[in-house]
């Protein structure tokens, strides 16, 4: 999804110019030594490229690894702190569409001579580029590859089983009825694994199901992302009668979760999302 | 107010809730909604012995009703506010039902609260009780303070109001995580409502509209203005305060079954002036049947137009607003 | 018994005192006017004998009863009003106008047929049958008056207060209306009407209560209340009188301003 | 309207815009705030020469400025609308200016415009149209109606409005990539706001200020209602039109750089009025002056009360609200 | 010079022929009363002159400019109207509502001291400056007509147009006001106004249009349009006319109801 791919290994050459997922061209003169990172993802990743000191300021999403949660927070719901921004003083800015930039800060951050650089994804490979480019950004090409190869065979590993497995259709809620539609992470996730997200022919980004369709396709396995709390049965009776609720095929997991956490976030751990969706999928 | 006229709505509102039964996503003929419907009629099944019989006797019709009782209590409402402040941007919302309603909600899902209570969702009763509250400290402000007027009373509920978003919104800064339920509770929706939640907003509208039918003249000279109406014996702060409590207690409890959907409060009782003129019996009849076949037809759109689901409030607005504008365009009469 | 009965009314508003101390009796079943100059507190009054102004001290009396322990409803039943003006931008009939001077009567959420025809046989006494689906913000200022007399009518209570309700007519209408207020007085109705046009008033009403500055100055039948001396002290001004052959109160003429 | 009252509140908001600037997240000790500025005052530094002087001068300076001139800004709107409609519950948004500008501003992101065109912010322009569109689309169809009454305009308002947030909500649904962008356009923020938007703002009060203050007598008479307005020699609805096109235009300048900031428009006309009666060059003097101060206060608040930012609407109506209803229960003039 | 001038106006609203071919013209500087029974189209009229409503068809002139070629600043620096009643909820002063009238006179944004001074004139003329800083809207009805003559006069027009100005007045303000008009006539002036009281407008006018059902039956000078036939037939009632040792009109009074 990105230009950054020859040369995954080597080093790194400044200044280095790419064009961004949103179309930007960033150009970046020197290794970056100062970071802001905007996106729970993007921080994972930077922690786990080994730039924990690179690091000066994150999103109050940012919760993982624990290291994280002691950085400055910078950013977060309703926007960037652009004074503290300005102050943390940092080269540059990554993040991704989830997390975006407002347009105007984003015209007084780059004046102000700080890179932005924002990502996208719709998929598991997007992930994996996403991963390279920050390599390449920060000049960690070779921890990215190895982080890359490294999810790469778990990924493949996890899908050699779930290949084993009778194919089961699946639906998730991310609340109010909302599911992952075509053209999602999750809907990957679940491509992945061989399994059939009920929710994919209906239409792309996040989509809310009609309940009929629920009804009529009633899906093996019920993944519940938006629970009061974890273990929660639905709290619509109507859907009760789904054979995945009487199957005990019902997961539900409380939007503070660390599941719902690791199955929302396009990050290193993607292969634990895997594991988790295949172990309620088809079974531990 | 002829009986003919109610005997054709209440046909039309009969034919469309068929229709609109027999329509959505759902791969069903035609003609089985009807066999099924009319097998229902027949036998008492206890169960449903399968998935089309579950989509038609127990998704879609009790939300085509749903959707079209709730479309009749905003409605109803709207034109209570509406003559009680003779503001025609008064809408069913304006003392802060739906703000409140949110707090509630809010509240049971930062608080982690359990699904149920007593057999009811809590979340419902949540946001029932936030209305409720709401609108009682509303009250409570206004009759204390020294004011007369019904401005005040309406500014005293938009401050309220705003003053409880933002507090939501601190909330959903406190609990980030919970952001989207509280999201998506707000936006208002009939999806995956069924008979109970339909039993519930039908009571709610029968002791609504028998109480504001019962109080249709006093609705009248209210809008005489508050000298004229004592003149004509009427305790104006009583009968002010009696309607307002039960139009916000009716608007409570749809908005706590369905979250808050917008538009149809506001617009239906001025359409439908533009028919009757104000005396009341006429005007909330009438606005009755046009809100309930007008939500009811939004909701049909909502859930059948394309493979996912619209927002309700969405299509309300999108077929609504033309068709409003376009009635104002070519009619003479003023509206409030 | 008295219809109506103030005793020491006070009524102060916003530091200044309108109402003086008043005090009188209205015989049920009697016609009175009540003539001052403007600004004396003749409307004031009347919304202090409906309840719509509190006093700040003093009593006053419907049929007897202490009017803070009337309900609304009560007084509307012993009391209708016209009002000297009344105005509304809703899309009203004038029999709709009419009609809901009923809902005192019937309180049931419709309309009875007994409710129907009192509002056709008011329209038809005050001769307004033919405007009955006008919308009432379209009529003229007579008309207005006239509807709001129709009202009264309808509203059937034992008492009809009016507040100049002749101050838009003209010169015929001026007539009926004040036979149809004497007809009603006939009818055992109690009639109070502030009025402006003592060349009028005297024609018709027998009693009269003259307020000055917010206290009566007078008050009585007219043969004791009407003499040069009053009126002129009443209004400042310079008054003829001019009697008829049984030196009874004609007419008055205001003469050249003191 | 005294001159020594003018001459107190320009006083407390020049010292209270220099307070301001001194208070933020950034670790700026309170006098190096006043060196900064002094020394900008004392020589003519061409570029910064450290983060606390951009953070002094070119972040925190502007935006207090900025967040002052569009609280003066809305306030002024405020008192037209409201005067204009007679109706308490109008504010400067009411004829669709922020759906409007919301609709130019999202179309802006979605086509994935440039983010300039000659020099100037490409969704600020985009949003500027938008919502002067919207207001002139609005105007038309009113004036083409049969219609006189300021209530079917307002209602022609409405519509309008939800139905462009309608379509926007289309807009977001088909792309979700750009939600997050739209989300804070229409949140309505002054970070990241400095020199250039406090220009074009500036120069918008400036405009609207002296328009508003020259049709001060028209305001005024407007309020009689149209019948006398004409009499004593009022183009009623040509004076309508100017008032309502100017404020709509300042509305939507504000809008199209700052995102959609409520409350404070639709509230400070009635707090001032509580206190200068209606006659509008008193009102809107002192609604300039207690809308900037305290949309002012509010932002500074938002930005420095915590270590993250709090979008201003919060901070407004958390204490704007309070604020309101203290004055409605403690004093007695009725509002509007 | 005519100050006003009608030439075959009708005017229809709502399939109703309220106004009938009107022809007159009023020559500057004289003082008309316009007669006739309520709904006769007299208010209507008055709006016709000043625009406030169009005419079907027939032509309106203004000293002697087609009303379609002026502005409406311009029919107000020629006409000040009194209307037959207004009423706001706005907390204006007294002193507000005349000052509004001068802002036909001053465009600017600021008021002037001629504004002030011209204020406090007509308050002074109208013998209400003791009113000055009251609200309006608390006023008693003849003190609000009152204040509108006044305001009338601070627009220091051509002519004036008054609907019922005396109706809500007592009888001494009804002198005082009238006596003012024909002071403001005086100064050439030119007045034209609606009345219902005949007694009153005789002594104090000299020209007479009586319109009847939108239609114009009289008009000209009292003693040629002035006779009991005329008024009998315009009021449908019959009438008594009084005259005084020169045969002059002195007053009527409306007899028994035919
Ligand atoms: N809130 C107030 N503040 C000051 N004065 C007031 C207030 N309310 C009423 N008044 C005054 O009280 C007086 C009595 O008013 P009221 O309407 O009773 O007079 P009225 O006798 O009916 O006069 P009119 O013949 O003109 O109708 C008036 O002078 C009026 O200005
Ligand atoms: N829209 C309308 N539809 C029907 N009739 C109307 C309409 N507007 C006015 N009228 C009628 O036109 C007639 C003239 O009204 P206008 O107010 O001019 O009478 P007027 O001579 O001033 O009477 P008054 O002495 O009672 O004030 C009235 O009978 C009124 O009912
Ligand atoms: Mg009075
Ligand atoms: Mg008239």
């Amino acid at each position: 999804s990105n230009t950054a791919s020859s040369n995954a290994a080597a080093n790194t050459a400044y200044p280095l110019s790419i064009t961004d997922d949103l179309g930007n061209n960033v150009s970046i003169d020197a290794k970056p030594a100062r970071i802001v990172s905007t996106s729970p993802a993007v921080t994972e990743i930077l922690f786990a490229l080994g730039l924990d000191d690179e690091i000066v300021g994150v999103s109050s999403s940012c919760d993982y690894p624990d290291a994280a949660k002691s950085k400055p927070v910078l950013f977060d719901y309703s926007g960037p702190n652009v004074e503290s921004i300005i102050q943390a003083d940092p080269d540059i800015i990554l993040s991704d569409v989830a997390y975006g930039i407002p347009a105007d800060t984003q015209l007084l951050l780059e004046k102000s001579g700080i890179k932005i650089v924002l990502m996208t994804y719709t998929s598991v490979e997007d992930v994996l580029d996403n991963i390279t480019l920050i390599g390449k950004i920060t000049d960690k090409n070779k921890e990215a590859a190895a982080l890359v190869s490294q999810m790469r065979s778990d990924i493949g590993k996890i899908a050699d089983k779930a290949e084993k497995q009778e194919p089961k259709s699946v639906f998730i809620n991310i609340g109010g009825y909302y599911t992952p539609g075509a053209d999602t992470f999750i809907n990957d996730l679940i491509k992945t694994l061989g399994a059939n997200n009920i929710a994919q022919g209906l239409g792309s980004g996040w989509i809310m199901i009609p309940t009929e369709k629920l009804i009529e396709d009633d899906p093996d396995v019920y993944i519940d992302l938006s629970a009061v709390n974890s273990g929660d049965l639905p709290a619509d009776k109507i859907i009760s009668n789904l054979s995945a609720i009487k199957n005990n095929k019902y997961y539900s997991y409380s939007y503070s979760s660390n599941e719902t956490s690791v199955i929302s976030r396009p990050g290193p751990r993607l292969t634990q999302a895997l594991q988790l969706l295949y172990d309620d999928i088809y079974g531990k | 107010m002829k009986k003919i006229h109610i005997f054709i709505f209440t046909a039309i509102s009969i034919i469309l809730i068929l229709l609109y039964t027999a329509a959505g996503t759902a791969d069903i003929a035609f003609l089985d909604t009807f066999k099924i419907l009319a097998g229902k009629l027949n036998s008492s099944l206890s169960g449903f012995s399968n998935s089309k019989e579950i989509i038609i006797l127990n998704i879609r019709l009790p939300r085509v009703l749903l959707s079209y009782i709730s479309g009749a209590c905003l409605a109803l409402c709207g034109c209570g506010y509406q003559s009680v402040f003779k503001n025609p941007l008064s809408d069913p919302f304006i003392l802060g039902v739906s703000s409140g309603a949110a707090l509630g909600a809010t509240l049971s899902i930062v608080l982690s609260m359990p699904n149920t209570f007593l057999g009811l969702n809590i979340t419902a009763l949540m946001a029932f009780f936030g209305a409720v509250i709401t609108v009682f400290v509303v009250f409570a402000i206004y009759e204390n303070s020294q004011r007369n007027s019904t401005s005040s009373l309406l500014l005293i509920g938009i401050a309220i109001g705003q003053f409880i978003t933002a507090v939501i919104s601190v909330l959903m800064l406190l609990n980030q995580d919970n952001i989207k339920d509280i999201y998506f509770w707000t936006l208002g929706s009939f999806a995956a409502k069924s008979w109970p939640h339909l039993a519930v907003v039908s009571v709610y509208f029968v002791i609504g509209f028998c109480f504001m039918m019962h109080n249709s003249k006093n609705l009248d000279i209210m809008l005489l203005g508050s000298q004229e109406a004592q003149y004509l014996g009427q305790d104006i702060y009583k009968v002010r305060r009696h309607i307002l409590v039960i139009t916000s207690l009716l608007a409570a409890g749809v908005v706590s079954v369905t979250g808050i959907i917008g538009f149809i409060g506001l617009i239906t009782p001025h359409v439908v002036r533009i028919f009757t003129g104000p005396m009341h019996k006429k005007l909330m009849v009438y606005s009755v049947f046009i809100g309930g076949i007008f939500l009811m037809t939004a909701d049909t759109i909502a859930r059948s137009a394309l493979k996912f689901e619209l927002p309700v409030g969405i299509v309300t607005a999108i077929f609504g607003a033309p068709f409003f504008i376009y009635l104002i365009y070519s009619s003479k009469r003023e509206v409030l | 018994m008295n219809c109506v009965e103030l005793s020491n009314v006070c009524c102060r508003v916003d530091g200044k005192d309108i109402l003086n101390d008043i005090s009188f009796a209205i015989p049920s079943g009697s016609m009175w006017a009540i003539i001052g100059p403007n600004g004396a507190g003749k409307s004031t009054l009347i919304k202090i004998l409906t309840s719509i102004i509190k006093p700040t001290s003093g009593e006053v009396k419907i049929n007897g009863v202490n009017i803070n322990n009337l309900s609304r409803l009560d007084i509307a039943k012993n009391i209708a009003v016209v009002p000297d003006n009344f105005n509304t931008n809703f899309d009203f009939t004038v029999f709709d106008i009419v009609l809901m001077s009923r809902y005192s009567h019937n309180r049931k959420s419709y309309i009875t047929n007994a409710d129907n025809a009192a509002v056709l046989e008011a329209l038809d006494k005050a001769k307004i049958s033919h405007l009955k689906n006008n919308l009432y913000k379209t009529l003229s200022s007579g008309e207005k008056q006239t509807v709001l007399l129709a009202r009264a009518i309808a509203q059937d209570s034992d008492v009809i207060l009016l507040d100049e309700p002749t101050s838009n007519l003209d010169v015929k209408n001026q007539m009926e209306i004040m036979h149809m207020l004497k007809t009603l007085n006939e009818e055992k109705k109690s009639v109070i009407a502030v009025m402006h046009d003592i060349n009028l008033a005297v024609r018709f009403i027998n009693n009269f209560i003259i307020i000055k500055q917010g206290k009566i100055i007078n008050s009585g039948n007219i043969k004791t209340v009407f003499n040069e001396d009053i009126l002129t002290d009443l209004y400042d001004i310079n008054v003829d009188i001019y009697k008829d052959v049984n030196s009874r109160f004609l007419f008055m003429q205001a003469e050249k301003i003191k």
